[in-house]
């Protein structure tokens, strides 16, 4: 029981982040912060990667004579492409916010779904 | 030595986040933010010499380039953010040539 | 090594290029031409794929010349050389149709943008279907989704915008969960390559660490493919996005989705862990009976046709679903045929009302009353798409829906059974509504002067509908092709 | 001579240390922002770069000593210049430092 | 202990309404983790996410913030829903983490199965020290392929989605005067900055950094110019158009070198094929392939900040 409590204490952080993260994007109504906590649950995530790759004792993953010992780069390789993947997202969706904050004049959600549903109540058209 | 300077260097940044936590302006924030940069190429530069990180210093001088330019954009589009709460005397700067 | 073994690699590539040739080259007609010329060729390397894979074989191109599962593997079976046709016909069928519709919806100077990201979203679903790769596949779920909220931002209503938003945090939740789930096998296996998973599984299968990675790639995938209670994002964003990418989307981009939970459930876990042990079924099929009821009924009250299509795929995936949880060789077939159906019949619907969008301006019902008489052509394919929804026999929905009920008797659930059939009824509901105002109500005088659709819009349209016809009295190639993939599936992972 | 570099190197991470340190207290400290400006940055200029040179001197003439002592010069030129920054963007947001010491009760207490 | 701070700033994002300050512990969390990375072995991860973290993300989020506003409004919400939500993916994971292998056991699956062959041969089949880079560029480079397609999509999407309105210059602060030191300091700087995003893009093979790094730092160079000087003189060195045809160039390169190994008979992507010496030819490959993603990614992530920051702030 110990062991697993320190043995996995990285694991453990990276899964209260997630969950942290998570809880950001799924509870909160601000456009933006929803997109700040979905790059929290995306580092999570990265910490997550990294720590299965580590090697006690071992070295970075750039070979040097006399370093026997080095952590796993596949992990390494695989965040780094998740690292682009998660700021490209951030971007594309940071543009959709701006144009919906022009739009609509608002970045929260409540107000958004409000405006729509008014906007279907009076018209009683849907499609613009 | 080292380690002692490491110990040094984690007392202020957890002073340093007390600072960004509380605010109260964003320019106490912005501050906190800037130390903090400059105290996580610190923390680098000493552990990754002390712990034989494998160049470390290039991440050290990558943070500090960051660093500088994270503090200028911050204050540029902060200003531009809030121009409601300049003072009128001061906000209307000459035009930019 | 000769041309046709590089058609795996090709396959990709060749939308994954043309995408950036197109905005170097920064015109939008020529655009459009490299789109069709690239499609073209998708479709034939698709066509040579199953032609090469046809007697059960099984391709791996070995990308960068290393040995999997060192470098990343494209592996073509016939399962996934059949998704790919689907696919790659589609893309092909709705370039096609583009140019008149997208000249209509889309500004000129956002045009060439809009079909290089079209070309990226089928590359990002060709790289997915073809990859042999956990975490390639992840990479190119990106792609194609990333471009899918761009071009579904591209809809004339601001609810395109927070339709793509929505779709973009649930997206991105979705990927990550399944990153998670990928990080939990590598945690157990050391490998991320599909085959060499599937070997090395078994032994660590009782681990509550490949539970936990099997049901985040389950939730994950669910969230791509719009199961039913993560469902939300996919009404809005395929009513409000240009009339070319609700047809694409529909067409392809959850078929791809449900074509990697049967990779997943069947190639990566085997039969064996994800039933007997982890019985996935028990989830799946209350989930899927939930999402036909429900979802039909929904769409019953749309008055917007395109959401009410859109409502309609959340529960044709449902029937797909069910054919999945149902676990016989039948079910799987069952689900494989209503992946090309419903491909096709949603193609049709979709681009019928793409035109009508082109020429009426709206698909709100109320405004389309009697169009069926200025529109005869377009409302005519509608018709036929919507009785190929319903099930009726001759046309290809018929077929699929019969092999969902022959393998739900098998397996002796006759309730299920009872659960299709008031599904195909809310079908015909919702169906017969819209037939009702567009045939047989006095047009509406707003429609004055309207005329038939263009033949470029028509002549695809009527394409796919006759397609709808054909295989469903021709059912040899699509029923031959299914059966035998499944069979390999079934008879890889014992 | 070994022995000198050590003394000196380690003299030059205890000075930097203290002033990091100092810094960070202060900018917790003190009543208002200006006061923490000024607090955090002089500390951090010298700071910093006491705290590399003596990891130089250990290190010794490599590439490493080169890329730290860059470090040093980048420092130097933009803490300055960030602070510079700082101060009159917060001046002309309205921001003032407080001089009278009521005032200053109301502030630490507000924050 | 570190991963303590990152907790207590996660959760202080979580808490605070001034987005501005949310950005900037954001800013924070990302330079933690970049530090963890470094204590975790990830040299290039931890290069990475300092460019990209704390230097991109947050740029791109004030930039945002400038256009939509910096307050978020108070609102009532139902807590439970979300709340089941994240406790069931954390009593997932929870659940799937007790059986996993301890953390740093160098017996674990994933240490002994595929890695140990990158490490042993990597550096003999490609001629790189830095194993991370040969991974990424050879071994993986499909995965590195379609990230760079990644990339160009983002660029894309933001173009579609944001255009290229005339340019509005961010406003001043201050007069002339106030700006003299931040000119001076940015004119001296920006050279370093671009030779050493030169250096790292040359230098990836033997050290941390690779392509991806040197783009966003020849970027970030290109952003501190813009921020100090001025958004009408960068806009007259590099044109709008020019960005989006730069990164759709990189992405060609990266695909055209892989085209070549298909013509000559090697799978794609077998840089073997790009010179009689297989070592050599990878060592070419990769060479290429790295300045493909750096072109990519510099021009997409100037394309995406030129974007933002020239669009009007509408009432």
């Amino acid at each position: 029981m110990i062991d697993t409590l320190t043995g996995l204490f990285n694991y453990w952080v990276a899964v209260i982040l997630m969950m942290t993260g998570l809880y950001v994007v799924v509870a909160q109504n601000n456009l933006v912060k929803k997109l700040v906590g979905l790059g929290l649950f995306q580092a999570s995530i990265f910490i997550f990667y990294i720590s299965i790759g580590k090697v006690a004792g071992g070295a970075p993953p750039i070979i040097e004579p006399g370093v026997e010992l080095y952590s796993n780069p596949l992990p390494h390789v695989l965040i780094l492409t998740a690292i682009v993947v998660g700021v490209a997202t951030t971007a594309v969706g940071l543009s959709l916010v701006v144009r919906i904050s022009e739009s609509y004049g608002s970045v929260e959600e409540n107000d958004i779904n409000q405006a729509d549903r008014l906007a279907e109540l009076e018209t009683g058209d849907d499609q613009a | 030595m080292l380690v002692a300077t490491l110990i040094a260097l984690f007392l202020s940044m957890v002073l340093i986040l007390l600072r960004a936590f509380a605010g109260p302006s964003v320019y106490d924030r912005v501050l906190a933010v800037n130390m903090f940069g400059t105290k996580t190429v610190l923390v680098i530069a000493v552990g990754g010499y002390a712990l034989g990180w494998t160049s470390y210093v290039d991440v050290a001088l990558l943070y500090a380039m960051i660093n500088f330019i994270g503090t200028i954009a911050v204050l540029r589009f902060f200003e531009a953010t809030a121009p409601e709460q300049a003072t009128p005397d001061e906000s209307n700067g000459e035009p930019r040539p | 090594m000769t041309w046709q073994q590089h058609l795996p690699a090709l396959a990709i590539i060749l939308p994954l290029l043309s995408a950036p040739l197109c905005m170097l080259i920064g015109l939008r007609r020529v655009a459009w031409l490299i789109g069709v010329a690239t499609n073209l060729g998708g479709l034939l390397i698709s066509v040579g794929l199953l032609q090469q894979v046809a007697g059960g074989n099984v391709i791996s191109y070995e990308l960068g010349g290393w040995a999997p599962p060192l470098g990343i593997e494209l592996r073509v079976d016939l399962l996934n050389a059949f998704v790919l046709l689907i696919v790659s016909a589609l893309a092909f069928w709705v370039f096609v149709y583009a140019r008149r519709s997208v000249d209509a919806e889309i500004d000129s100077d956002k045009q060439t943008g809009f079909y290089a990201g079209l070309l990226l979203v089928y590359a990002g679903l060709a790289g997915i279907t073809l990859t042999g790769d956990a975490f390639n596949a992840f990479v190119f779920l990106e792609i194609s989704a990333l471009s899918s909220y761009a071009v579904i931002s591209m809809g004339r209503d601001r609810r395109a915008l927070t339709a793509a938003f929505q779709y973009l945090v649930m997206g991105t939740i979705g990927a990550t969960f399944i990153l998670i789930g990928v990080g939990f096998l590598y945690m157990m296996t050391g490998t991320l390559n599909m085959v060499d998973l599937a070997q090395r599984l078994p032994a660590v299968s009782e681990t509550s660490t490949v539970q936990a990675g099997f049901a985040f790639l389950s939730v994950g995938i669910a969230l791509k493919l719009a199961m039913f209670p993560l469902h939300l994002w996919l009404p809005n964003a395929y009513a409000f996005a240009p009339s070319v990418v609700s047809v694409f989307l529909a067409a392809t981009a959850t078929k791809v989705a449900v074509y990697l939970l049967l990779r997943v459930i069947f190639s990566v876990f085997g039969v064996e862990f994800t039933f007997a042990q982890m019985h996935l079924e028990y989830l799946l099929l209350p989930l899927a009976i939930i999402a036909v009821i429900s979802a039909s009924l929904v769409a019953v009250f749309q008055t917007n046709l395109k959401r009410m299509l859109a409502y309609s795929s959340v529960a044709q995936i449902g029937y797909m679903l069910m054919g999945i949880g149902i676990a016989s060789a039948m079910g799987v077939t069952a689900t494989l045929l209503h992946l090309f159906n419903h491909a096709l019949m949603k193609g049709a619907l979709f681009m019928a009302l793409g035109a009508v969008v082109l020429r009426v301006g709206s698909v709100q019902l109320h405004q389309l009353a009697g169009l069926g008489h200025f529109m005869p052509w377009t409302l005519g394919a509608f018709v036929v798409g919507a009785l190929s929804l319903i099930g009726i026999p001759l046309t290809a929905g018929f077929v699929s829906k019969w092999y969902l009920v022959s393998a739900a008797l098998d397996a002796g659930w006759w309730w299920l059974v009872v659960v299709i059939a008031i599904g195909s009824l809310l079908a015909v509901v919702y169906v017969w509504r819209v037939i009702e105002v567009v045939w047989f109500q006095p047009p509406n005088a707003a429609l004055a002067g309207k005329t038939e659709a263009p033949w470029s819009l028509l002549l695809p349209t009527w394409g796919l509908a006759l397609a709808n016809i054909y295989f469903g009295v021709d059912t040899s190639l699509t029923t031959g092709t299914a059966e035998a993939a499944v069979g390999a599936l079934f008879g890889v992972t014992p | 001579m070994n022995l000198l570099i050590d003394v000196l190197s380690g003299l030059c991470l205890l000075a930097g240390s203290f002033l990091c340190l100092t810094g960070a207290i202060g900018l917790v400290r003190l009543p208002d922002m200006f006061c923490r400006l000024h607090a955090a940055s002089l500390n951090e200029t010298l700071g910093t770069p006491l705290i590399l040179l003596g990891l130089i001197l250990q290190v010794g003439l490599t590439l490493t000593s080169a890329k730290l002592a860059l470090i040093v010069l980048f420092v130097l030129a933009t803490n300055p210049t960030a602070t510079h920054a700082m101060s009159r963007a917060a001046l002309h947001s309205g921001e003032r430092p407080i001089v009278d010491p009521e005032a200053q009760e109301k502030s630490s207490s507000k924050s | 202990m570190l991963l303590s701070l990152l907790l207590a700033v996660a959760i202080a994002a979580l808490r605070l309404r001034d987005l501005f300050a949310v950005v900037m512990l954001f800013g924070i969390y990302s330079l933690l983790t970049a530090l963890f990375f470094m204590d975790l072995d990830a040299v290039d991860v931890a290069f990475t996410e300092a460019a990209v973290g704390a230097g991109v993300s947050t740029i791109l989020l004030l930039a945002a913030l400038r256009l939509v506003g910096r307050y978020e409004k108070p609102h009532r919400h139902n807590p439970l829903l979300p709340l089941v939500v994240v406790c069931a993916t954390g009593a997932a994971l929870i659940y799937g983490l007790s059986d996993a292998p301890r953390f740093g056991d160098a017996n674990a699956p994933a240490q002994t199965h595929v890695a140990p062959r990158y490490l042993s041969e990597g550096p003999a089949e490609t001629g790189l020290p830095n194993v991370v880079t040969a991974v990424l560029a050879s071994y993986r480079g499909f995965d590195t392929l379609g990230e760079t397609v990644v990339v160009f999509t983002a660029g894309l999407a933001v173009l579609l989605l944001l255009g290229m309105s005339s340019p509005s210059p961010i406003p001043d602060f201050g007069s002339e005067d106030d700006q003299r030191m931040q000119r001076h300091a940015a004119k001296g700087l920006i050279p370093f900055i671009l030779l050493y995003a030169l250096y790292v893009q040359f230098h990836g093979d033997f050290g941390a950094g690779g392509g991806f790094q040197a783009g966003v730092i020849f970027a970030a160079g290109l952003v501190l110019y813009d921020l100090v000087l001025g958004h009408l003189h960068t806009r007259q060195v590099i044109q709008d158009g020019l960005l989006i045809r730069l990164g759709a160039l990189g992405v060609l390169i990266y695909g055209c070198v892989g085209l070549y190994s298909l013509l000559s008979g090697q799978p794609y992507l077998d840089y073997s094929a790009l010179a009689k010496d297989p070592v050599h030819g990878q060592h070419l490959g990769i060479l290429l392939v790295e300045l493909g993603v750096g072109l990519t990614v510099f021009s997409i992530i100037t394309l995406i900040y030129y974007a933002f920051s020239a669009r009007r702030v509408k009432a």
